[in-house]
């Protein structure tokens, strides 16, 4: 029996191919956050080449820029709607989850169809309906209004993907708690809430980053310069990209952008347990 | 004078403040450099301060209320959405056609007894072409807070490898001035360059939707607002002349790239600015920008552009220019009109107008301004004031955004090189079907 | 049925919000779409006058015919299509370097649309300054005017670029549980990487490969943002798609009521899609009844 | 058939060293078990016999062909794997005929032995069905059938029975032999169930923490164990053993003792001890039908208190607490003896039947 070499390391062969590939395809997003990073550090940009190095576009984080607002203070606001918008996600999509995957009550399938027509609705063309909702519980101007109407658009995806996790859980844990005189709601509370945690790392990642890079609502909803977030921030630098400070406008969003970038790495090993919907092969 | 003003206003207002008011502005850039709109106010207030503490009253002003930088349409939503909740907010600044709609709607106060009030004190001293921009319907809601001139900014050394003489380019803005050199004489010129190789491009107009596009039109002679009816007009001969224009400048004399719409801002001013080009649609704040963005000095800049008027074309209509005062507004809901109001009038101080002007790259709104040493030390500024008599507004309708969108609309299609007979039929139903009857179309 | 009350306990919270800011506006958009609300705020009913406007408004078919080109040509070549090779190919080398990529793929959704925005238009910039025309410069290309050559094809992989991330984390999670007894299997039975995609992988994710077509043509429906940003619908309509359109007649022309009954027909088109989809993977097999009768 | 050659094999995953330098071989034909509890190496080295694991160090033969490099596809092996492997969405006769696929046979001849490997494992009715429609026996029948369907060389199992309730196992146990022995296939057996290596097996490779315990026939493995570790992993109930024993002479007489125990040894017994490189302290093994009940003291034995009785039908097994180290013990009870719970019985063991080892190296003195 004779191999040739290919034979032989067919699959380091296939391996090295499928990096290759995967570079490729992957270079438009190194290409472009390379200069994206580059760019925050220089002058101007020929192509690749900075023409000349700077730290000047960084100086929002030590020195006011006219026109805007404290850029701690700003950042501050964001973590706050961030957290905020997660807290509330991950409370009541956990439990929401929980009843959809375990309950049998009436309309748990309507309910279940409801939610995927909800997502059918775009939310912005819901605008001006919310802008009225907004009105009528005073929350106009208000970080509040924000969060929860932001965690309430997202909760129906998030419920879903909540259940998925719960149908994981094999029945036995259930039983065993029950049997072990548990309540419905300890049985929940100590024994599968443990147990769905790469759920709620999952479903708390997406809230977070669904709450920080939210622009549209901030942006109508939202009159006063102390209530500011940081896209509200990256979109004023960018003005209608007509007197855009491209250097400045790079430095703001690569600091925008980081912290969900290092936020993620933290979770992303619970990301491959994504799962949606109870699958069955 | 204006501390006798003062102190009767002041009087009255003790019997009914006390202590610190705050007043909110919600002014809007969206470009950077005109911050002044903010810090003006402020400056006011303290002036205003100043004075209640030499008189010894015990009241204070304090401005609050932010600066927009994002762009227009996100502020207006914002600001359509303040209006309606009644947010607490006593001073606007936006662009004067919005106020059409603003005021159609009843969301603004009217300011003519105001403006009656202070007319020796301040007024008197506005250009007065300024007050048709802040009128609807023959009232006033507004005070002028800047304004521009868009001039037609032409490479002088393209000409001169043309073999123009110094002479000739001295006297061309004269000329296009009197409507003896058009735009047809233009294109040929540019043709011309374009041909050896001079330039890349002949004509660079704005990326992006915008009113500069009305200066063609005037060009053409197509009047597209029937004052008295309060209705759009869509002339089909006359438009057909402008999207033939429009046609043309991209898909026959190739003056102009078929990609000028959508290109970035960045790269526009880049080409304008290297000598790419030969004549840009420009407006006076752009002069601003090239010295702070683009690497330019004062003395190269000088030395590359001359500014004319948009010159008229050979059949009919007039050389022309187009401005967009940016002016204050007062929430017909807000609590202290006469205060905001007053503010507004403090602002409205020539030497305080002028840092807004220099900094900002934009107009005197006053003739008091003109006398400064900071005016005439300027040259863009000064140019600019030359061109201001030959200048048009965008009408104060309600519905000019919606009007302009679908105009806008035919011009993409022209460029991209639709016929124009076809790009008239588009427009003209799409005006018919969102416009309804607050458009008149004059057929041919 | 005291019973019965206990579920409540754990959907309340969402339900209520849930109502509050969901589904009353959806309710009120409904009622929305029959008046002609402009930047005034009133509600002036005017029957199916918006519904009869669309009607004739020339513009529709060619929204209509973006739409479907952008929702299934994203759909297929990113959302689905790109995912699924990424999952594919990741599983199929070692972690560290699949992570790697991962972790690369799911930056542009971690970067704020703004930002993201503003890295696509650097990079189709029709001058030379783009990374694509930088690129073509290198190779001795003339800058190509992407705009206008392809605006279309700007903002599907535009969203591509972002819509691959909810597919390759799903497709990726579903490879990877897959008991790695099949693959050694196929392995031993000489099967290549090939034949074991087809024969294994693929089947045995087909549900997820389902569920992520049905979710993200609902996402590609509804979502404008990024075009919003890069094209803005233009030039000439050639990227404006119903939701864009929806946007601009609502925000731009502050015509609510006629934006309201655009987006009432995009949530029917997108209930139509989703009734399709529901038929498609059997629904009802998620609905499995809970196994626990206690309360 | 080729002839299987291990040779210092070693598998690092990180810092674990899940096969730690191994060498064994499997003739021709041979039906070789490898044994030992979950975790010990035992399926890492069958995973790398299929090809699927790189070995870290060491070398593997097929007959002349070093196979280290060899991707599996061309070692022409058959595998059976525990949870089977079939794949759901495949009925069964595509399970079956998925080798063949990959080597791209035509149609006509799949179908033809298909049939073929069908009908000698009675599994032909089931053809149409999915993996999920057929009980675990007749799954272990299709994973078989499709491990054999290529004609293999080599065929590897990994404890294919694990998951086959007590009944079937035994079952499937001699049909797998039966088969075995038919075709002649070299096979490797992964297992950790001991009987099951013992009755299939015709020699077994017994493992712990990577490394190979013994290596030898059923028998040896069972009578003569290397180590304690062998001797307690093989055999059911356990071999007993009594720790920690001193070796002593007294008068020309040679004695294990502890505490309160006294064990008078053998002479050869006491030779091979006192001739062996041992660490003073020893443990005392023996297999619980070698030893017998005594109601009186004897010879050779010590002092026990019955604990606990467990009567399996035919047999009696009798757990006992040995008097002085209270370990526990098993014993077969040889008749329908009549004891009773915390009686005082003698146990007696047999000369010859007894294994001595070193408390230390824990390897087998005698």
């Amino acid at each position: 029996m004779r191999l040739s070499f290919y034979q032989r390391n067919a699959d380091k062969i296939r391996i090295f191919l499928f990096i290759l590939i995967m570079f490729a395809i992957t270079s438009p997003i190194i290409l472009s956050y390379f200069w994206l990073i580059l760019r925050s550090f220089s002058v101007d940009m020929k192509g690749f080449i900075p023409t000349q190095l700077t730290v000047k576009n960084w100086r929002f984080l030590w020195s006011e820029i006219k026109g805007y607002p404290n850029i701690w203070k700003t950042t501050l606001n964001t973590a706050f709607v961030a957290i905020m918008v997660m807290l509330f996600e991950v409370f009541m999509t956990s439990m929401g989850g929980y009843a959809l995957s375990r309950f049998d009550f009436p309309g748990r399938t309507s309910m279940m169809k409801f939610i995927l027509v909800l997502h059918a609705f775009p939310s912005v063309s819901l605008m001006v309906a919310i802008y009225y909702v907004l009105k009528y519980l005073n929350l106009l101007d208000n970080l509040w209004g924000i969060i929860l109407l932001k965690a309430s658009l997202e909760t129906p995806w998030a419920t879903w993907v909540m259940k998925g996790f719960y149908d994981g859980i094999p029945w036995e844990m259930e039983w065993a708690g029950l049997v072990d005189g548990y309540s419905r709601f300890q049985v929940w509370r100590k024994v599968i809430l443990p147990l769905v945690k790469p759920g709620v790392a999952v479903t708390a990642v997406f809230a977070f980053l669904s709450g920080w890079s939210e622009f549209i609502f901030i942006n109508t909803f939202i009159f006063s310069q102390e209530f500011w977030t940081l896209s509200k921030y990256v979109k004023a630098t960018i003005g209608d990209f007509r007197f855009a400070d491209y250097g400045l406008l790079s430095a703001v969003g690569v600091f925008y952008a980081l912290p969900t970038i290092i936020l993620f790495f933290f979770v992303s090993k619970y990301m491959i347990k994504l799962t949606i919907g109870g699958v069955k092969g | 004078m204006r501390k006798v003003l003062l102190a009767i206003l002041l009087v009255a207002s003790l019997l009914i403040f006390a202590g610190e008011i705050t007043i909110t502005a919600w002014t809007v850039g969206p470009d950077n450099p005109s911050f002044y709109r903010f810090d003006n106010l402020k400056a006011a207030a303290e002036r205003l301060n100043k004075m209640f503490e030499d008189a010894g009253v015990d009241i204070r002003i304090k401005v609050e209320g932010f600066f927009d930088t994002t762009d227009w349409s996100e502020f207006k939503q914002r600001v359509l959405f303040g209006f309606q909740s009644k947010q607490k907010f006593d001073i606007l600044c936006s662009g004067h056609d919005d106020l059409g709609a603003w005021a159609r709607a009843g969301y603004l106060a009217q300011l003519d007894d105001l403006v009656k009030r202070y007319w020796d004190e301040t007024y008197y001293d506005i250009i007065p072409s300024l007050w048709d921009s802040v009128k609807y319907k023959g009232k006033i809601y507004a005070i002028p807070q800047d304004t521009e001139a868009r001039p037609f900014y032409i490479n002088k050394i393209v000409l001169k490898k043309l073999g123009w003489s110094d002479e000739e380019i001295e006297a061309l803005p004269e000329k296009i001035a009197k409507g003896e050199f058009t735009l047809e004489d233009f294109v040929s010129i540019a043709e011309e360059a374009v041909k050896k190789g001079y330039v890349s491009w002949g004509l660079y107009h704005r990326p992006k939707k915008g009113i500069d596009y009305f200066q063609i039109f005037t060009s053409f002679g197509a009047d597209f607002y029937d004052e008295d009816s309060a209705k759009f007009v869509f002339n089909k001969e006359k438009m057909y002349k402008v999207y033939d224009f429009f046609y043309k400048i991209t898909n026959v004399w190739k003056i102009t790239p078929k990609s000028m719409i959508g290109t970035p801002w960045g790269s526009v001013h880049k080409d304008v600015t290297s000598g790419k080009v030969l004549a840009w649609m420009g407006g006076t704040w752009n002069w601003a920008e090239w010295k702070r963005d683009y690497g330019k000095t004062e003395e190269e800049l000088e030395k590359m552009f001359l500014v004319a008027p948009f010159p008229k074309s050979r059949y009919g209509g007039r050389p022309n220019t187009l401005s967009h005062p940016v002016v204050y507004m007062i929430p017909a809901h807000s609590k202290y009109k006469e205060l905001a109001f007053l503010l507004i009038t403090l602002a409205t101080a020539p030497e305080l107008n002028m840092k807004h002007d220099v900094q900002s790259g934009h107009l005197p709104i006053r003739w008091q301004e003109t006398v400064l040493p900071e005016y005439k030390k300027d040259f863009i500024m000064m140019e600019g004031t030359k061109i201001l008599p030959y200048s048009g507004f965008i009408p104060n309708d309600a519905d000019f955004d919606l009007f302009n969108t679908i105009i806008f609309e035919g011009i993409q299609w022209a460029e991209s090189g639709k016929t124009p007979d076809k790009v008239i039929e588009l427009v003209s139903s799409r005006l018919k079907n969102q416009l309804k009857d607050k458009v008149i179309i004059v057929e041919k | 049925m005291k019973g019965k009350g206990k579920v409540w306990i754990f959907l309340t919270p969402m339900v209520v919000l849930v109502v509050i800011f969901f589904a009353i506006p959806v309710v009120l958009t409904a009622i929305l779409s029959f008046t002609n609300m402009d930047y005034t705020f009133r509600w002036d009913f005017i029957g199916l006058g918006n519904f009869k406007d669309i009607a004739i408004d020339f513009v529709i078919p060619k929204v209509l015919l973006n739409t479907l080109i952008y929702t299934f040509t994203t759909l297929a070549l990113f959302n689905v299509g790109c995912a699924l090779l990424i999952s594919l190919l990741t599983t199929s080398m070692p972690d560290r370097w699949g992570s790697f990529f991962r972790t690369l793929w799911m930056l542009p959704r971690l970067t704020p649309s703004v930002v993201y925005g503003i890295l696509w238009l650097w990079i189709f910039d029709p001058t030379e300054h783009g990374l694509v025309n930088f690129i073509r410069a290198q190779m001795g290309m003339p800058p190509q005017d992407w705009l206008h050559q392809a605006p279309m094809v700007m903002i599907i992989v535009a969203n591509g670029f972002i819509g691959a991330s909810m597919g390759m984390l799903i497709f990726t999670a579903a490879i990877k549980a897959i008991p790695t007894d099949y693959y050694r299997a196929a392995l031993i039975d000489g099967a290549s990487w090939w034949m074991i995609t087809r024969k294994i992988t693929l089947p045995l994710i087909k549900w997820q490969l389902l569920f992520v077509t049905a979710y993200q043509t609902l996402s590609l429906l509804t979502s404008f943002e990024y075009i919003l940003i890069i094209t803005n619908g233009g030039p000439t309509f050639r990227t404006e798609v119903w939701a864009l359109y929806t946007y601009h007649m609502a925000f731009s022309n502050y015509r609510f009521g006629y934006g309201a009954a655009l987006s009432v027909i995009l949530v029917i088109i997108g209930i139509v899609f989703a009734w399709l989809y529901l038929k498609m993977f059997k629904f009802e097999d998620l609905m499995q009844k809970p196994k626990v009768e206690v309360d | 058939m080729p002839t299987i050659r291990v040779v210092n094999l070693k598998k690092y995953f990180g810092k674990v060293k899940a096969v730690d330098n191994i060498s064994f071989e499997v003739k021709d034909g041979e039906f070789v078990a490898l044994l030992g509890p979950s975790g010990c190496g035992k399926t890492t080295t069958l995973l790398m016999l299929a090809g699927i694991y790189k070995p870290t160090g060491g070398e593997i033969w097929f007959d002349d062909q070093l196979m280290n490099n060899v991707p599996p596809k061309y070692r022409e092996i058959g595998m059976v794997f525990q949870n089977y492997a079939l794949y759901p969405h495949m009925t069964v006769y595509e399970n079956i005929a998925f080798p063949l696929r990959a080597k791209k046979m035509e149609e006509n001849e799949i179908k033809k032995r298909v049939h073929d490997v069908a009908k000698k494992l009675m599994i032909e009715n089931l053809l149409d069905r999915k993996p999920g429609q057929i009980s675990g026996g007749q799954q272990q029948r299709v994973a078989l059938a499709r491990a054999l369907i290529k004609q293999p060389k080599v065929l590897l199992f990994d404890e294919p029975l694990s998951n086959l309730d007590a009944k079937l196992r035994m079952m499937m146990r001699a049909e797998i032999k039966k088969l075995q022995e038919d075709l002649g296939i070299t096979s490797v057996y992964v297992t950790h169930d001991q009987a099951e290596a013992m009755t299939m097996a015709s020699r077994i490779v017994v493992f712990s923490r990577g490394k190979i315990m013994q290596y030898g026939t059923p028998d040896e493995v069972y009578r003569k164990p290397k180590n304690i570790f062998v001797a307690t992993f093989i055999g059911n109930p356990a071999m007993n053993l009594i720790r920690n024993l001193d070796y002593i002479k007294e008068k020309g007489k040679a004695f294990l003792v502890s505490e309160n125990l006294r064990l008078e040894l053998p002479e050869d017994v006491a030779k091979k001890i006192e001739e062996s490189k041992n660490s003073g302290k020893f443990i005392l093994g023996f297999r619980p039908e070698d030893a017998k009940i005594d109601q009186k003291e004897s010879d050779m034995g010590f002092w026990a208190y019955v604990y606990v009785l467990e009567p399996l039908g035919r047999d009696l097994i009798i757990n006992l607490k040995v008097i002085g180290t209270e370990e526990l013990i098993k014993i077969f009870a040889e008749d329908e003896v009549n004891i009773k719970k915390d009686e005082k019985v003698f146990v007696k063991l047999q000369h010859g039947k007894i294994h001595i080892f070193d408390s230390e190296t824990e390897e087998l003195i005698i």
